[in-house]
C-alpha cells in the first residue's frame, strides 16, 4: 500500500493544507478534530493507518486516523505535550497541515475477512480501533460478529460516547460492553479494569481475531487474560505507538529491531511482536 | 607514569577484593599504542587490563554522573585535571565525597600524535598548573613537576580592534565546522545539567539547525555556562571531531576572571566560591 | 495561540497626537492570535475599562494587551479590570506607548507609530506565554521580636505592645537601657538622661504585652516573614529571677570586686551585681568569669546571705525557641576602640585620656565619683581639659570614613558640664568641623562657645603625651595658621560611633545585608529606611547608622508602625511573581542558592521512580514566603530549571524575538 | 529578513534594551514625562532586575536581528533587591569581554547604570547608542540570516 | 591511460568548474570538508574528510519547505528539490560504497526522499582510489576493495607524481573529453595493495545478533560510551534526521537536521515514555542497527570501514573491537 501512496504524493514529506471543520470534546483531555482539504479528503486511508498532523509553527506528530467521512478525516487527540496542547487550543476554521496516510493499517493481510472480531480498547486506545470498527460496520457482510469491549478510567474519560451507546449497539451483530475503573453517582454500567471485565465476559476464542489497543499496562494484562482464555497469538492484533518524524521509514527513530513502525506497523500480530526485540 | 601501573593494580585489586568499592574506573589499552579507553573494573581479574601511561587522556570524572544512584562506593584514578573535575562535581552537589575513593596519579603530561605522526606533548596539557591531584585518598607516587607548564593563558592571544573583522571571520569559520555532536558537553565535568538546554528543544532556547548563528550561540553560551566553573582540563577541545579551539573561549573567561575578580582557579579548593556565585561591592566596572 | 484582545489608548492627545492609534489597532488586528483590537480615548477611565470588560465577554478573550502608558502606572488598574471580567489578573500586558514612545518621539510620528506597533506585537507575544498566577497566603504569627534593649528597642517595644501585639525584647546585657542609661545628661535640653530613660525601661518591663529576655543572646533564626523561628540562648544567671526580690544584700556582701563595665573600668562592682542601681530587671547576675564559688568552689557568700535563697550555682544556659512574625533590629552601636590605632594618643596607656562615654560616668551623680569630675589617674580635679573630636571618624586612613553625627553635640554638652562644675576650668575643643543641624542644636553650641567660653580650635591633634603629672596635647590651629600645644590635666576623645563588633554575624543569622562598616543596610536609602531587604525585619536606631536619641526614637516608632501594619492582617498574601523550580530539569547543583539575596532557595530531597526503581535526588526549592521575584537565580541556572513566574525565560525570549522582527 | 534584504529597505538600527523595572525602566519613564527626545530605534524589554538578564537573551537578540543591545540596571547600591545588579555586573563584564573576544564590536552590547531619576541619562544613552550603531551599520555577526 | 601531473589537478578542476559546480574534499583550516571548489582552494586526497560526503546529498541542515501562517490561512511553499548536475570530486571507495546504503534507505521501500534523490541524480562521481589505507581503515573487512570504485563515473588514482584518470561511464567519458587537452597518454598502474592494520569479521554476525538482543554483553559494553553524537554524525552510513520548525513571526520554514540515536530525546515520546531510556539501549541500538537491523532490511552491513568513528570517538569505542567481542560471545554460555 505504501508504494501506491508514494506514487501519488510527489513529496511525501510535504503536508497538505487542511481546515479544521469540526471539533468534538470527547473527554476532558481528548478532542476529536474533523479536517478536510480544499478538495475533500486529503487522501483515502485504510483503517488503522496514520497521518502526520502539524501546526506548522509548533510541530508535527503522528496520529491514527480514527475515522473517515465522505470528505473529511477524523483524529482523536489526547493532550500530552507541546503540540497536542496547542492543538487543543485551536478553533474551527484553523488551517493545519496533514500528510499521509502512513503505516500498514489493520488490513495488511486478509486474516480478518469473514472472522468474528473482538475489539478490546482502553482510553484513547479506542481511536485506532474505531476506524476498523466503522469500516467493518460499513462492510458488514465481509466480517462476522463484532464484540467491542471498552474501558476508561471514569465515565468522563469514555471516548466516542455516541458510538459506544448509540451508533454501534444499533448495528447488526454488534455487541458493545463498556466498563470504567471507577464509576460516579449516575454511572449505571459496569465497573472494574478491562482485563478482569474481559475474563468475566469470557468470549470464546473460536474463529475470532482480537484487536486490542490501550495503555501499555492494560495491554500487558489483557494479553495475559487472553492467553489464559487460550487465544492464539497469531490471532491477536495490536497497534503500537512510537516517536516518529518522517513517517516514511527514513528518519530512523521508530525502529523496533529491523522494522519501522511507521512503515511496517503500527499494526502487528502478537506473533510478530514476540519475535521482535522488546523495545517499545 | 608507566612505572605506577603495578602499584595502581595492587591498590585496585585490593579495593575490589576487600569489597571497599564495587567499581573501579581506570584505563585500558585502546585500538592503538597511543590510545587508551576507559576501563570499568568490578572483579579483581578485570584489573589486569589496567594501564597507566601518557595516553590516559580521558577524565573519568564525568562518568560519576551516571552512577549517582549507585549504592556502593566507586574508586577512580585521577590525574591533576581529573581531580579538579571531581572537585567540580562535588561542589555542584552531583557527587558525594564519601561515595568515591580517589586514587591520585601524579601526571607527567599526555602525549599525542601530531599531523606528521610523531609523538608530541598533548595540546591539552599545555599551561597545566596542576599535574598532581588536588584531591585524593591515596596517591600513586611522588608529586611531579608539570611537564610542559608554559603560560596558563597562552591560548588567549590579545585580539586587537583592527583585526576584529578577521577575528570574527575565524570564529564564523569555526561555527561553520561545528556539527553539534555535543562531545564537548558530554565529556565536560562542568556540564552536569540533567538536560542540556541545547539538547532539550522544549525550552525554546535554541534550535537544532546547525549553522553559524545557532552554533555561535551554542559555543558562546556553553562557554558562559561553565564560566568560573571550567577546570581547564582541555577535554572538550581534545574530543572535538572537527578540532574547534574551544579552550580559547574557556581560557579567555578564566583569564578575565583573574583580571577582574582576582586570582581564581576552578576545582582546586572544595571550599572556594564560584566567581559568578558571589560579588564584591568594589568589583571593577568597565561600563557606567 | 490564545485569543488576545488589544486595546490602544489615545490618552487624550498624549499618545494619539503622535502615534496613529487607529493604524496601531488595525495592525494589531492582523497579528497572530489577536482576536480583537480597538482604540479608545482613555482606557484607564471607567468607560474605558468597560470597553475592555465588554470585549472580553463578547470576543471570549483569554489574554489582554493594553497599549497605553507605563505599566508602572496602570498595570494594577488593568489587572483589576480584567479580574472583574473573570480573567486571571496576570493575563494582561501593557505596551508602553506614552512614556516610551509618543512622549519621546514626538517629532518622529511615523517612527513612533511603527515602534508602537512593534511594542504591541511584543506585548502580544509575551502575554501569549503567560500562565495564570495566584498569590499564595501565609499565616502571620503576631508576635514581634526586638533584638536589643536600648532606647530604640524599648521605644519600639512599647509602641508595638500598645498596638496590642506581644513583644519580646532580647538583650544580651543583664539590664535593658543600653547606652542611654549610661549617659548623664542629654543635649540640647540638658535633662537627666536616667530620668527620662529609666521610666521608659520600667514601662516596657511592666507592659502586659512585653516579655524581657535579658542576659540572653540570639542563637539562630529560621523561617521567614510572618513565621520566624527564633532560638534564644538564656545565659546562666545563677540567680533565680522568680525568687530574687532584688534586695541587694548579696551585692553588698560579695567579697570580690572587679572593674565595672558599666563605668568603663572607672569604678568597681562586686561579682554578683546589677549593672546600675535602676537596672531592669532590678535583679543581679553572677559574673561567672570572676565568681570564686563558680571558679574554685570557694566563698558562696551570696547564697548564704540571700534571704530567698535565689542563688543557684548549678544554673545552666537554656535554649528557648519561639515563633515571631516580625523582627526589629535595635542592636545599637559601640564606641570605636581608638587604642589600637592611635599610637600618637598613647594607645590608651595614659589613664587621663578618656572616651566620651567614660566622661559621662565621671559626671554622673550615680557614677564612680558621685558626679565629681576627678581625673582617673590621681583623682585630682582637672583644670585644663582638652576635648578631641573626630577620633576615628571622617578619616580615610584610620578608623571610619563616616561622620559619627552626635559627637559635635555631646562634646559641646561635655564642655558645658565641665564649665558648670569647674567654673575656672579651661576647655579646649579641637575640631575639624562643627556640625549642629537639629532643633536648638546650633543655639546650644553657640551657648557653649559664647556663654560658657569653651575654646574651639579648628585643627587636628597630632600628638598627646605625658609630661610629669599632666598631658601635652600637640595640634594645630588652622585658623591662626600655627601649631599649638596645650598642657592638659585630662583629655576626652570623641571617638567614632561604630557598629557593634558582632553586628555582621547577627545580620547573617537573621539574614539581611550590612554595609562595609557593619551597619545594617536599609531596603531603600530614601523610601524604605526602616525596612531591610528581608521581609519582616525592620531597623531602629544606631544599628543602621549613628543617630542621636530623638532620631533613634522616631525610627523605633516608625519600625513599630511597620510591624503594626504587617500584623494588621491574619494572613499575608505572597507575591505570585516569584521563582519556581522545574524539578524535572533541576540537577540540584545549587548554583542558584548563593545568588539569592533572600536566602529563599534551598535544596530538598525528592523521591522519584526511574524505570521501576525508586531513587532519591536533590532539587532546589523556592520558599514562597521569602522569594521577592528578582530573578538572578534564573540566570545562575544553566538548565533553565528555575524560572521566574511572570517574567519566564520563554516570555522574555518571545519578547526579544518579536522586538527584533 | 536577511541583512541584505534589510539594506534594500533603507536600514535603521534595531536596538533591544533590557531595563530593570525599578530604576532604568523608571528612568525611561522619566525621560518620557520630561519629554526628552531620542531616536525611536530602541525597544525596551522590562525585567524585574538587571540580575534577571540572561546573556543568552542578549545572544538571542543578536541572532534574531538586533543591531545593538543595551542592558540597564540600578546603580550599584541602589538595587531594589539589594544585590541583583552586582551579580549582573560580574556576568555582563565577563560576557561583554567574551563577545568582543570573538570579534563583536563592543558598541553593539552596552551596559549602563541608569537610576529612576536619570531620565536625561536614559535619553542620552539611547541617542548615543543609536548613533554608534548607525555608524557601525547592520549587524551580521551571529545573525540568523534566514 | 589518461594522466596528468598531480600538481596540475587544479587546472582540471578549473576547467570542469566552468561547466559544473565541483564539490571536492577541501582543506579548511585543519579540517577536510566536501565544499564547492573555487580557484585556490586546496584539495586533500587520500585522507578521509572529517565529515563524510553524505553531507553533499543529505546536508546536516536542510530546508524542506517554507510556510506562512496568516490569521485565516496557512500557505505551504515547497522548495522544489531540483539540482543542476554537479561533480563530486575525490570521493574515496569506502565513502562511495556508503552511498549505496543511503540510496537503499532514501530511494527504496515504498517512499522516495525527493531531497536526497534530486542531489543524488544530479551528481557526477569522480572517485579517488586511496594510495594506501590509513591505520584506522578497515574497508577491506567490509568487502570493499580500495582500489576500485564501482558506480563512479570517473576513477582517479595516483602513481608517483601522476594522476591517472579512467572513465567508467558515458558521462565520465564526456567529462574527460572536456579536459583532454590537459591530459596525456601514460602507462600508469595502481600501487600494490597494502595490508590493513585493523580487521573485522562480520561473517554471520547479523544472524548471531538476532538472538543477542537480551544478551548480558550489552550490560557492560556500553559503559564507556558518553552518548555524544560524534560517531553517528561522522558515519557515512548513519542517516537519522529530525524535522524542526523555524519561526519568524508569521513566516517560517521546516528544516531537517541530522539526529542521532545516541541522544536521549531521540525516541522520547510526548507522554514521557522512552523506549530507549538509558545509554545501554542507545548503544545497543546503534550497533545492532549497523550490524543486524540494516543487513536484515537491506542486505548490507551499515558500515564501510572508513574508521572515522574510531579516529574521533572521545573514549575510543572501537567498532572493530566490538565486532570481535560480539563474535567471541558464547551464546550457550
Amino acid at each position: 500500500m505504501a508504494e501506491k501512496n508514494a506514487a501519488s504524493a510527489v513529496n511525501p514529506l510535504l503536508p497538505i493544507t487542511c481546515e479544521v471543520v469540526k471539533i468534538i470534546d470527547e473527554t476532558p483531555d481528548v478532542k476529536t478534530f474533523h479536517v478536510t482539504s480544499a478538495n475533500g479528503k486529503p487522501f483515502i486511508p485504510m483503517p488503522g493507518q496514520l497521518a502526520m498532523v502539524s501546526l506548522l509553527d509548533v510541530g508535527e506528530a503522528m496520529f491514527s486516523i480514527t475515522h473517515q467521512g465522505e470528505n473529511h478525516l477524523e483524529f482523536a487527540i489526547k493532550r500530552v505535550g507541546m503540540l497536542t496542547d496547542a492543538l487543543h487550543e485551536i478553533e474551527v476554521g484553523q488551517k493545519i497541515g496533514v500528510r499521509g496516510p502512513y503505516g500498514n493499517g489493520f488490513l495488511f493481510n486478509d486474516m480478518m475477512k469473514g472472522k468474528d472480531l473482538l475489539f478490546i480498547g482502553g482510553g484513547i486506545g479506542l481511536a485506532p480501533l474505531r476506524s476498523l470498527i466503522n469500516y467493518t460496520i460499513e462492510n458488514r457482510d465481509d466480517y462476522g460478529n463484532l464484540h467491542i469491549i471498552y474501558g476508561a478510567r471514569s465515565p468522563a474519560d469514555l471516548c466516542f460516547k455516541d458510538d459506544l451507546f448509540e451508533n454501534w449497539p444499533k448495528q447488526r451483530n454488534v455487541q458493545v460492553d463498556v466498563t470504567v475503573d471507577k464509576g460516579d453517582e449516575n454511572w449505571k454500567g459496569n465497573e472494574g479494569f478491562v482485563p478482569a471485565f474481559l475474563e468475566q465476559l469470557n468470549p470464546s476464542p473460536e474463529g475470532k481475531i482480537t484487536i486490542t489497543c490501550g495503555p501499555p499496562i492494560m495491554i500487558k494484562f489483557v494479553l495475559q487474560s487472553l492467553a489464559k482464555m487460550n487465544y492464539k497469538e497469531e490471532n491477536i492484533v495490536t497497534t503500537l505507538e512510537m516517536r516518529m518524524k518522517c513517517g516514511i521509514g527514513k528518519c530512523g527513530r521508530c525502529n523496533i529491531g529491523s522494522c519501522y513502525v511507521c512503515l511496517d506497523g503500527p499494526v502487528f500480530t502478537l506473533e510478530q511482536l514476540n519475535k521482535m526485540p522488546n523495545e517499545y | 607514569m608507566r612505572e605506577l601501573v603495578d602499584k595502581a593494580k595492587t591498590i585496585a585489586k585490593e579495593l575490589l577484593a576487600k569489597g571497599e568499592v564495587d567499581l573501579v574506573m581506570g584505563w585500558e589499552k585502546g585500538t592503538f599504542e597511543d590510545k587508551t579507553s576507559p576501563l570499568f573494573m568490578r572483579k579483581p581479574e578485570d584489573v589486569d587490563k589496567l594501564v597507566i601511561n601518557e595516553f590516559c587522556f580521558n577524565s573519568l570524572a564525568p562518568y560519576l554522573l551516571y552512577y549517582k544512584n549507585h549504592q556502593g562506593k566507586i574508586a577512580l584514578f585521577v590525574k591533576g585535571c581529573d581531580s579538579r573535575g571531581v572537585v567540580r562535581l562535588i561542589q555542584d552537589e552531583q557527587v558525594k565525597r564519601d561515595k568515591i575513593y580517589l586514587i591520585g596519579v601524579p601526571c607527567t603530561g599526555m602525549m599525542e600524535l601530531n599531523h606528521e605522526g610523531q609523538l608530541v606533548d598533548a595540546a591539552k596539557c599545555r599551561g597545566c598548573t596542576h599535574p598532581n591531584p588536588v584531591l585524593y585518598d591515596i596517591i600513586l607516587g611522588e608529586e611531579v613537576e608539570a611537564k610542559s607548564p608554559g603560560e596558563r593563558f597562552a591560548a588567549v592571544e590579545k585580539e586587537t580592534g583592527s583585526a576584529r573583522e578577521e577575528v570574527w571571520k575565524a570564529w564564523a569559520r569555526n561555527y561553520d565546522k561545528c556539527i553539534r555532536c555535543y562531545a564537548c558537553q558530554r565529556i565536560c565535568p562542568a556540564c552536569n545539567c540533567r538536560e542540556c538546554i541545547f539538547v532539550d528543544q522544549g525550552q525554546e532556547w535554541i534550535e537544532r539547525r546547525v549553522d553559524e548563528t545557532e552554533n555561535g550561540a551554542y559555543s558562546l553560551i556553553r562557554a558562559y555556562h561553565i564560566a568560573g566553573r571550567c577546570v581547564e582540563c582541555g577535554e572538550c577541545e581534545r574530543v572535538c571531531p572537527v578540532g574547534l579551539p574551544i579552550m580559547k573561549l574557556n581560557k579567555k573567561i578564566a583569564k578575565d576572571i583573574e583580571e577582574l575578580f582576582g586570582p581564581y582557579e576552578a576545582g582546586v579548593d572544595l571550599e572556594d566560591k564560584s566567581p559568578l556565585g558571589h560579588f564584591k561591592y568594589d568589583d571593577p566596572e568597565e561600563f557606567m | 495561540m490564545k485569543r488576545v484582545g488589544v486595546f490602544v489608548c489615545h490618552c487624550g492627545s498624549n499618545i494619539a497626537s503622535v502615534v496613529d492609534v487607529k493604524r496601531v489597532a488595525e495592525a494589531a488586528n492582523k497579528m497572530q492570535g489577536v482576536a480583537f483590537a480597538t482604540d479608545y480615548q482613555y482606557m484607564c477611565s471607567e468607560p474605558g475599562q468597560d470597553v475592555i470588560i465588554k470585549a472580553i465577554k463578547e470576543h471570549r478573550l483569554e489574554r489582554v494587551v493594553v497599549a497605553a502608558c507605563s505599566p508602572r502606572l496602570h498595570e494594577p488598574t488593568f489587572r483589576k479590570t480584567i479580574e472583574k471580567a473573570g480573567l486571571n489578573p496576570y493575563f494582561v500586558e501593557m505596551a508602553n506607548l506614552r512614556e516610551h514612545c509618543s512622549w519621546v518621539h514626538s517629532k518622529d510620528k511615523e517612527g513612533a507609530t511603527l515602534k508602537a506597533i512593534d511594542l504591541v506585537r511584543k506585548a502580544v507575544s509575551k502575554v501569549n506565554k503567560t500562565f495564570p498566577l495566584f498569590p499564595g497566603e501565609i499565616p502571620v504569627e503576631k508576635r514581634c521580636l526586638i533584638i536589643g534593649g536600648g532606647i530604640a528597642g524599648i521605644q519600639a517595644a512599647i509602641d508595638v505592645a500598645d498596638q496590642g501585639y506581644e513583644v519580646v525584647i532580647l538583650e544580651r546585657e543583664a539590664t535593658i537601657g543600653g547606652k542611654m542609661a549610661i549617659l548623664d545628661k542629654t543635649f540640647p535640653t540638658m535633662d537627666c538622661s536616667a530620668c527620662i530613660c529609666t521610666p521608659k525601661m520600667v514601662d516596657a518591663a511592666q507592659h502586659p504585652n512585653v516579655k524581657l529576655y535579658t542576659w540572653s543572646e540570639l542563637e539562630s533564626v529560621g523561617g521567614y516573614v510572618g513565621n520566624f523561628e527564633v532560638t534564644i540562648r538564656k545565659k546562666a544567671r545563677y540567680v533565680d529571677l522568680g525568687k530574687c526580690t532584688g534586695c541587694g544584700i548579696c551585692e553588698t556582701k560579695c567579697p570580690k570586686k572587679v572593674p565595672s563595665e558599666f563605668d568603663f573600668g572607672l569604678g568597681q562592682r562586686p561579682c554578683i551585681y546589677k549593672p546600675f542601681p535602676q537596672a531592669v530587671p532590678n535583679k543581679p547576675v553572677i559574673d561567672a568569669k570572676n565568681c570564686r564559688k563558680l571558679l574554685e568552689n570557694k566563698c558562696g557568700v551570696c547564697a548564704k546571705v540571700c534571704p530567698t535563697n535565689a542563688i543557684n550555682y548549678e544554673d545552666k544556659d537554656e535554649l528557648v525557641t519561639e515563633k515571631f512574625g516580625a523582627i526589629i533590629m535595635a542592636t545599637g552601636y559601640e564606641l570605636y576602640d581608638w587604642t589600637k590605632d592611635f599610637g600618637e594618643y598613647g594607645y590608651g596607656k595614659y589613664p587621663d585620656v578618656i572616651m566620651g562615654l567614660q566622661f559621662e560616668r565621671l559626671v554622673n551623680a550615680s557614677g564612680p565619683t558621685m558626679g565629681k569630675i576627678k581625673r582617673p589617674s590621681d583623682g585630682k580635679v582637672p583644670k585644663n581639659i582638652v576635648i578631641v573630636k573626630c577620633v576615628g571618624s571622617r578619616s580615610t586612613e584610620k578608623g571610619k570614613s563616616y561622620c559619627s553625627k552626635f559627637c559635635c553635640m555631646y562634646t559641646a554638652k561635655h564642655a558645658t558640664q565641665i564649665l558648670e562644675k569647674i567654673p575656672d576650668a579651661n576647655v579646649y575643643i579641637f575640631y575639624m568641623d562643627v556640625r549642629t543641624p537639629g532643633k536648638m542644636y546650633d543655639e546650644f553650641y553657640m551657648r557653649t562657645k559664647e556663654g560658657y567660653g569653651a575654646i574651639y580650635l579648628k585643627g587636628q591633634v597630632s600628638k598627646i603625651y605625658q609630661e610629669g603629672e599632666s598631658l601635652v596635647v600637640k595640634g594645630e590651629d588652622i585658623l591662626a595658621g600655627k601649631p599649638i600645644q596645650v598642657k592638659a590635666d585630662m583629655v576626652i576623645l570623641a571617638t567614632a560611633a561604630a557598629s557593634v563588633y558582632d553586628a555582621p554575624e547577627v545580620a547573617q543569622k537573621v539574614g539581611f545585608s550590612y554595609d562595609k562598616d557593619g551597619f545594617f543596610t536599609e531596603a531603600h536609602p530614601k523610601l524604605r529606611p526602616v525596612e531591610t531587604n528581608t521581609a519582616g525585619v525592620y531597623l531602629a536606631g544606631c544599628c543602621q547608622g549613628p543617630k542621636d536619641i530623638p532620631e533613634t526614637v522616631s525610627q523605633a516608632t516608625a519600625a513599630a508602625a511597620k510591624v503594626g501594619s504587617l500584623f494588621s492582617k491574619d494572613k499575608m498574601a505572597t507575591n505570585p511573581m516569584i521563582s519556581e523550580v522545574n524539578e524535572k530539569l533541576c540537577s540540584g547543583c545549587g548554583l542558584c542558592i548563593p545568588v539569592c539575596p533572600y536566602k529563599a532557595i534551598e535544596l530538598k530531597t525528592i523521591t522519584e521512580r526511574v524505570h521501576g526503581g525508586q531513587v532519591q535526588r536533590q532539587v532546589a526549592s523556592v520558599n514562597a514566603g521569602l522569594c521577592q521575584g528578582c530573578g538572578p537565580c534564573t540566570v545562575a541556572c544553566r538548565s533553565g530549571a528555575i524560572n521566574l513566574k511572570g517574567f519566564t525565560n520563554q516570555q522574555i525570549l518571545a519578547e526579544v524575538d518579536t522586538a527584533c522582527l | 529578513m536577511s541583512v541584505e534584504q534589510i539594506q534594500q529597505a533603507e536600514w535603521t538600527p534595531k536596538i533591544v534594551g533590557f531595563c530593570c523595572n525599578w530604576c532604568s525602566y523608571a528612568g525611561a519613564d522619566l525621560a518620557g514625562t520630561s519629554r526628552f527626545q531620542y531616536p525611536s530605534n530602541i525597544r525596551i524589554i522590562r525585567v524585574p532586575c538587571s540580575g534577571r538578564v540572561n546573556p543568552h537573551m542578549v545572544i538571542r537578540a543578536f541572532q534574531k536581528g538586533a543591531d545593538g543591545v543595551l542592558v540597564a540596571g540600578c546603580h550599584p547600591g541602589d538595587c531594589h533587591y539589594s544585590t541583583g545588579n552586582y551579580y549582573a555586573r560580574r556576568r555582563m563584564l565577563l560576557f561583554k569581554r567574551l563577545l568582543e573576544y570573538v570579534g563583536i564590536e563592543p558598541e553593539r552590547f552596552q551596559v549602563r547604570w541608569i537610576s529612576g531619576s536619570e531620565g536625561q541619562k536614559f535619553a542620552e544613552t539611547a541617542q548615543k547608542l543609536t548613533e554608534q550603531i548607525k555608524a557601525l551599520g547592520p549587524n551580521r555577526k551571529l545573525r540568523d540570516v534566514r | 591511460m589518461k594522466a596528468v601531473n598531480h600538481k596540475r589537478l587544479a587546472d582540471i578542476l578549473q576547467e570542469w568548474s566552468k561547466g559544473f559546480k565541483v564539490v571536492a574534499p577541501l582543506k579548511i583550516d585543519d579540517n577536510i570538508r566536501f565544499k564547492e571548489w573555487k580557484e585556490g582552494s586546496e584539495v586533500i586526497l587520500n585522507e578521509n574528510s572529517n565529515i563524510p560526503p553524505k553531507e553533499i546529498f543529505f546536508p546536516q541542515t536542510e530546508e524542506m519547505y517554507e510556510y506562512s501562517i496568516d490569521k485565516e490561512n496557512v500557505e505551504i511553499k515547497e522548495q522544489v528539490p531540483t539540482q543542476e548536475e554537479f561533480i563530486v570530486f575525490g570521493i574515496s571507495p569506502c565513502d562511495l560504497k556508503s552511498l549505496e546504503m543511503l540510496d537503499d534507505l532514501f530511494l527504496t521501500k515504498g517512499f522516495v526522499d525527493p531531497y536526497y534523490k534530486a542531489k543524488r541524480d544530479a551528481a557526477i562521481i569522480v572517485a579517488y582510489l586511496c594510495d594506501k589505507p590509513c591505520r584506522t581503515c578497515f574497508c577491506a573487512s567490509m568487502g570493499i576493495n580500495y582500489q576500485e570504485a564501482k558506480g563512479a563515473d570517473i576513477v582517479i588514482f595516483k602513481d608517483g607524481e601522476e594522476l591517472a584518470f579512467a572513465a567508467q561511464s558515458p558521462k565520465g567519458e564526456q567529462l574527460l573529453g572536456q579536459v583532454s587537452p590537459l591530459l596525456e597518454e601514460k602507462e600508469l598502474k595502481l600501487p600494490a595493495p597494502e595490508e590493513f592494520v585493523l580487521k573485522a569479521d562480520v561473517e554471520g554476525l547479523a544472524e548471531k545478533l538476532a538472538s543477542m538482543f537480551e544478551h548480558s554483553y550489552w550490560d557492560t559494553a556500553y559503559e564507556k560510551c558518553l552518548n555524544c553524537g560524534a560517531c553517528t554524525y561522522l558515519c557515512p552510513t548513519c542517516h537519522c534526521f529530525d524535522i524542526n520548525s523555524h519561526n519568524r513571526c508569521k513566516q517560517g520554514f521546516k528544516t531537517r537536521c541530522w539526529d542521532t540515536c545516541m541522544f536521549a530525546d531521540y525516541t522520547l515520546m510526548a507522554g514521557g515514555h522512552n523506549p530507549r531510556p538509558t545509554r545501554k539501549e542507545r548503544f545497543r541500538n546503534r550497533f545492532l542497527h549497523k550490524l543486524q537491523y540494516f543487513p536484515e532490511r537491506y542486505e548490507k552491513t551499515a558500515c564501510v570501514g572508513c574508521g572515522r568513528c574510531i579516529k574521533k570517538c572521545p573514549v575510543n569505542v572501537d567498532i572493530t573491537a566490538i565486532i570481535a567481542q560480539l563474535k567471541e560471545v558464547d551464546l550457550n554460555g
